[in-house]
């Protein structure tokens, strides 16, 4: 028990560190470090799929940003937007904050899973009778494949639009005549 | 308290999604989001002393049916399968922004949210 | 004979994976590729009028797999999709030629489509979250696409806002699963129904709430579209404010509210104060606008108000337990609205794109006396502006006066007379509009620009057409009986929604 | 972008195979332990990224170029949708029907081996190749652009 608040602890502080700090290859990095603890935290909650595909999604995210940012931006942008505007944020997410905190009472307790609440969820039939009905041996891939097979089509189909997006973001030349003369 | 945590978290990343005028300080709070989210969703099929959602050769009987050991131990396999859904949507999410963003900076030579608008005038 | 309804969803993603293959090569034909592409999804919406029926994805039985559905909300809203990216489509034919990357703005057209269909034929939480997303990031990119200062800044914006709206719904999504221990909203509706709502799912619903709010950019939430919908290409711009908002965040708030969550008299005063937000802030912030493009798009934000103090109007009538046949007219109204706002917006969205592709320009003041060079566009543009005025042959008035009686008949008159001011000042700024592009004089600089003929007229005088006829609608009985009653029957009905699908299912 | 010293592009291109390698396990065997076709095609984009790294962008655009990478993407995708649709020719079958397990796989005991499950093993090659591709795609956009105008701005600031 005491290593998930371990963990998330030490995931909340790199997180303000993250935020706070003005040297963005640090800030970069802290991320780093909270994705590669919730990984491992990932692996203590028994879920070693979400685990792998946490940890190497990490490492390319990491190399993306690290790309992106070095070399590029050498000055030290500090600071807040406007002042009434970052009150005012502050004060309505606090409230969220507190209406959320309140909420997570009506959820059974942390290590008691939601599924044995409740009387024939999917996840009962998934755990007992997946294997026989899909033939495959990790539930999650049963799940994510043929039972909520659509789910991952559309998955598929997000990244496949972000791909297209950055081409044509990245693209060289924009062509448009019209507006420039603006 | 673990549920809070979590929350507290994804006020986080919200806090610096909002407030913060740096691009890629955005791009971080929106990825901190993500994580909290995915935390969130995975701790919902947590059980104490469960077994990971994968079938392997201790977990069948003789005749090749699962134990009832397994069945009892193992954690909701159905957050997973949201989760490893919504990481990918995340990654999709910010290729985009960071494409956003290196764009931008090639047109105005800064991450600066407010210098942006100021130069657009 | 019954349509699959995957074939929806299959037919524009397969388009949208094809089309980068060979389209960099043969434009020509990737472009009639796509138009044919959008023109069958039209013929087949149009098949589902009046059709109810669910679809098991993978032939799981629900909760197992994921299940759509078809019932008379999806349907118009199938059919609205359809119809504005058809015209959309054969706009962009010729109107995207002045860009680059031509078959990559096809394909991502065709994924905004994909994601739309999804979402309105749903009939799980998450699986609708998911073709949220996908509309949601392809439009995204589609804001960007002109690559520009104005388009890079507004397309940021836009991701990020609409990156903390998904993030906001799927944590509520996760507080829903927490609570009944499924991700059907049949199956949540019964839980809903057999044990109340929690705090858990109270709080779920106001984050859903923002989150489809935000999508939908009501008013408290409305920063990013004014910046968004002028900065995308024009056919983009008719599609986002067309049908993107409503499909992304009125239809789902509707369906979530009546359907899944159940309404209360809370929640419908939420609804009606966002609604009159909107309408009120909307309109004002319009006037004073001289970009083309961006006045338009803070019309849309004030005809959401319409859409969703309809729809609110109705709720509060349910849940105070009033005539349903007057909550079923407030409803009427807004879905009405919804459908109406749709042809006519995109409508002028397309007229902006055409004045703006001859001149150069869609600053009001550097406009001026175009009438006598581009006649149609004048017609086309006339018509959608009487019709977002209500002037009363088009469609606009028909909408709007059932809005006004539906608010009279149950005493409000407050809503009647915000609705009629709002209205007028939206005339007042129309009238402006057409003083400033159509009358006066002719710029110098003006006088070579041509009329814009072939697909693009026939795109714009399609709308039109439907501008004026959409009036009989409401005024013939068996059209109003076969396509606006079963959309308003599904949201009076209410939690009979997850009693008909669990009936079907089992 | 010219790539790094020799010790690291030996190294590297060792390296690169076994991850390579390691992603292709991933991928084939998700439907029998952790990873999948997502997993395994974010390792197969990584050893092409550890090539970018280490070679320098033009050597990687020699073994997997901008052109070739986008067309494995869309080839992914359409492999996967029509695994999708071919559900629909199965008797009275559905979307995502997966036939290949409910006509011919049923009743055989195919637990924990490799050829088991039906379309899974499939969906996750379409899936491996389209990710695969995609994010390697990316990363290649964002480490080639480098636009036409606009450097003045930079100069001016340092």
């Amino acid at each position: 028990m005491w290593i998930f608040y371990v963990m998330l602890l030490f995931m909340i502080i790199a997180c303000l560190i993250a935020v706070q700090t003005d040297n963005l290859l640090s800030s970069i990095i802290c991320v780093g470090a909270v994705g590669a603890i919730g990984s491992l935290m990932f692996l203590f909650l028994y879920a070693p799929d979400i685990a792998i595909t946490q940890i190497v999604v990490e490492v390319l995210a990491l190399v993306v940003m690290v790309r992106v940012t070095i070399s590029r931006d050498v000055t030290f942008i500090s600071g807040d937007r406007e002042l009434f505007g970052t009150v005012a944020s502050i004060v309505i997410i606090l409230i969220i904050f507190l209406g959320g905190i309140e909420v997570f009472r009506a959820l059974p307790d942390f290590g008691v899973p939601v599924f044995s609440q409740f009387s024939n969820t999917a996840s009962q039939t998934y755990i007992s009778r997946g294997l026989q009905e899909t033939g495959a041996a990790n539930l999650v891939s049963s799940i994510i494949l043929d039972f909520r097979g659509y789910d991952t089509l559309g998955e598929a189909t997000v990244l496949f639009a972000s791909v297209i997006g950055a081409t044509v973001i990245l693209r060289k030349e924009t062509g448009k005549s019209m507006e420039v003369s603006r | 308290m673990m549920y809070g945590l979590c929350f507290l978290l994804f006020t986080i990343g919200l806090l610096c999604a909002v407030l913060k005028k740096n691009m890629v300080k955005i791009v971080i709070g929106i990825m901190i989001m993500e994580y909290a989210v995915n935390l969130f969703l995975i701790m919902l099929g947590f059980r104490f002393g469960g077994t990971a959602p994968i079938i392997d050769r201790s977990s069948l009987n003789l005749e090749g049916g699962l134990t009832q050991q397994f069945i009892s131990a193992s954690v909701d396999p159905l957050p997973q399968a949201l989760v490893l859904t919504s990481i990918v949507i995340g990654l999709g999410t910010l290729a985009l922004l960071v494409s956003i963003c290196v764009r931008t900076y090639e047109k105005y030579g800064t991450f600066d949210i407010t210098k942006i608008r100021r130069l657009q005038g | 004979m019954t349509v699959p309804l995957p074939v929806f969803v299959a037919i524009p993603l397969t388009a949208a994976f094809i089309l980068p293959l060979f389209g960099d090569r043969y434009r020509g034909f990737a472009t009639f590729f796509a138009n044919v592409a959008a023109l069958v999804l039209l013929a087949l919406a149009i098949t589902t009028i009046g059709q109810s029926y669910s679809y098991q994805v993978g032939r799981w039985s629900i909760p197992l797999g994921i299940n759509m559905v078809l019932d008379g909300l999806s349907s118009l809203l199938l059919i609205t999709i359809a119809v504005v990216s058809a015209s959309a489509m054969l706009f962009s034919a010729r109107y995207m030629e002045q860009y680059s990357a031509k078959s990559k703005y096809l394909s991502l057209f065709m994924l905004m489509t994909a994601g739309m269909n999804g979402v309105v034929l749903s009939g799980d939480i998450f699986n609708l979250f998911v073709f949220l997303e996908i509309a949601s990031i392809a439009s995204y990119a589609l804001v960007g696409f002109g690559c520009e200062h104005e388009q890079l800044e507004a397309s940021f914006k836009y991701a990020v806002l609409g990156s903390i709206a998904s993030l906001f719904i799927l944590f509520a999504i996760g507080l829903v699963y927490g609570n009944t221990g499924t991700l059907n909203m049949a199956y949540i509706s019964q839980a809903i129904q057999t044990r109340g709502i929690n705090n858990g799912l109270s709080f779920a619903l106001a984050m859903f709430i923002a989150g489809f709010g935000l999508k939908a950019a009501l008013v408290p939430f409305h920063a990013w579209l004014p910046d968004a919908h002028p900065a995308a290409p024009a056919p983009i711009s008719a599609m986002l404010s067309g049908v993107l908002i409503k499909a992304l965040g009125v239809y789902a708030i509707a369906r979530l509210l009546f359907n899944v969550f159940g309404i209360s008299e809370m929640i419908s005063w939420v609804l009606i104060a966002l609604g009159v937000l909107s309408m009120v802030v909307g309109v004002f912030l319009a006037v004073g606008q001289w970009d083309f493009k961006r006045l338009l798009a803070y019309h849309s934000i004030s005809q959401m108000g319409y859409i969703v103090l309809g729809i609110g109007l109705g709720a509060l009538i349910l849940a105070r337990g009033g005539s349903v046949v007057w909550a079923s007219i407030a409803i009427l109204g807004g879905l009405f609205h919804l459908v109406n706002h749709a042809v006519f917006k995109s409508l002028l969205f397309l007229t902006s794109g055409s004045i703006e592709m001859s001149t150069g320009t869609r600053q009001l003041k550097q406009l001026g006396g175009l009438s006598g060079v581009m006649p149609l566009t004048r017609a086309n543009c006339a018509v959608a502006s009487a019709a977002i005025a209500g002037v009363p042959p088009f469609n606009g008035f028909w909408s709007k006066l059932i809005l006004v009686i539906a608010a009279v008949g149950t005493g409000f008159y407050t809503l009647a007379a915000v609705t009629v001011i709002v209205s007028l000042v939206t005339l007042i700024s129309f009238l402006k509009v057409h003083r400033y592009i159509f009358l006066g004089e002719l710029p110098d600089n003006l006088r070579q620009c041509r009329e814009n003929k072939g697909t693009m007229f026939v795109a714009m005088a399609a709308l039109a057409v439907l501008c004026l006829a959409m009036g009989l609608l409401v005024l013939v009985p068996s059209l109003k009986a076969g396509v606006l009653d079963p959309a308003v029957q599904v949201l009076i009905d209410g939690f009979a929604y997850s009693a008909k699908l669990l009936a079907g299912s089992n | 972008m010219k790539g790094m010293t020799i010790i690291v592009k030996t190294v590297g291109s060792w390296v690169k195979v076994l991850i390579f390698l390691f992603g292709i396990y991933i991928v084939l065997f998700g439907h029998l332990t952790p990873g999948g076709g997502f997993a395994g095609g974010v390792i197969l984009a990584c050893s092409y990224v550890l090539l970018l790294l280490a070679f320098g962008r033009e050597f990687t655009e020699k073994n997997l170029s901008l052109g070739t990478a986008s067309k494995i993407d869309c080839a992914g995708a359409l492999l996967f949708i029509a695994i999708a649709l071919a559900g629909f020719l199965y008797g009275s079958a559905s979307f995502f029907y997966n036939f290949i397990q409910q006509q011919f796989l049923a009743g055989k005991d195919t637990a924990l081996k490799l050829v088991s499950a039906g379309i899974i093993p499939l969906e996750n090659i379409a899936i491996g190749l389209k990710v695969g591709a995609s994010l390697f795609l990316v990363v290649l956009l964002l480490s080639v652009f480098r636009p036409e105008v606009s450097n003045n701005n930079k100069e001016s600031k340092l």
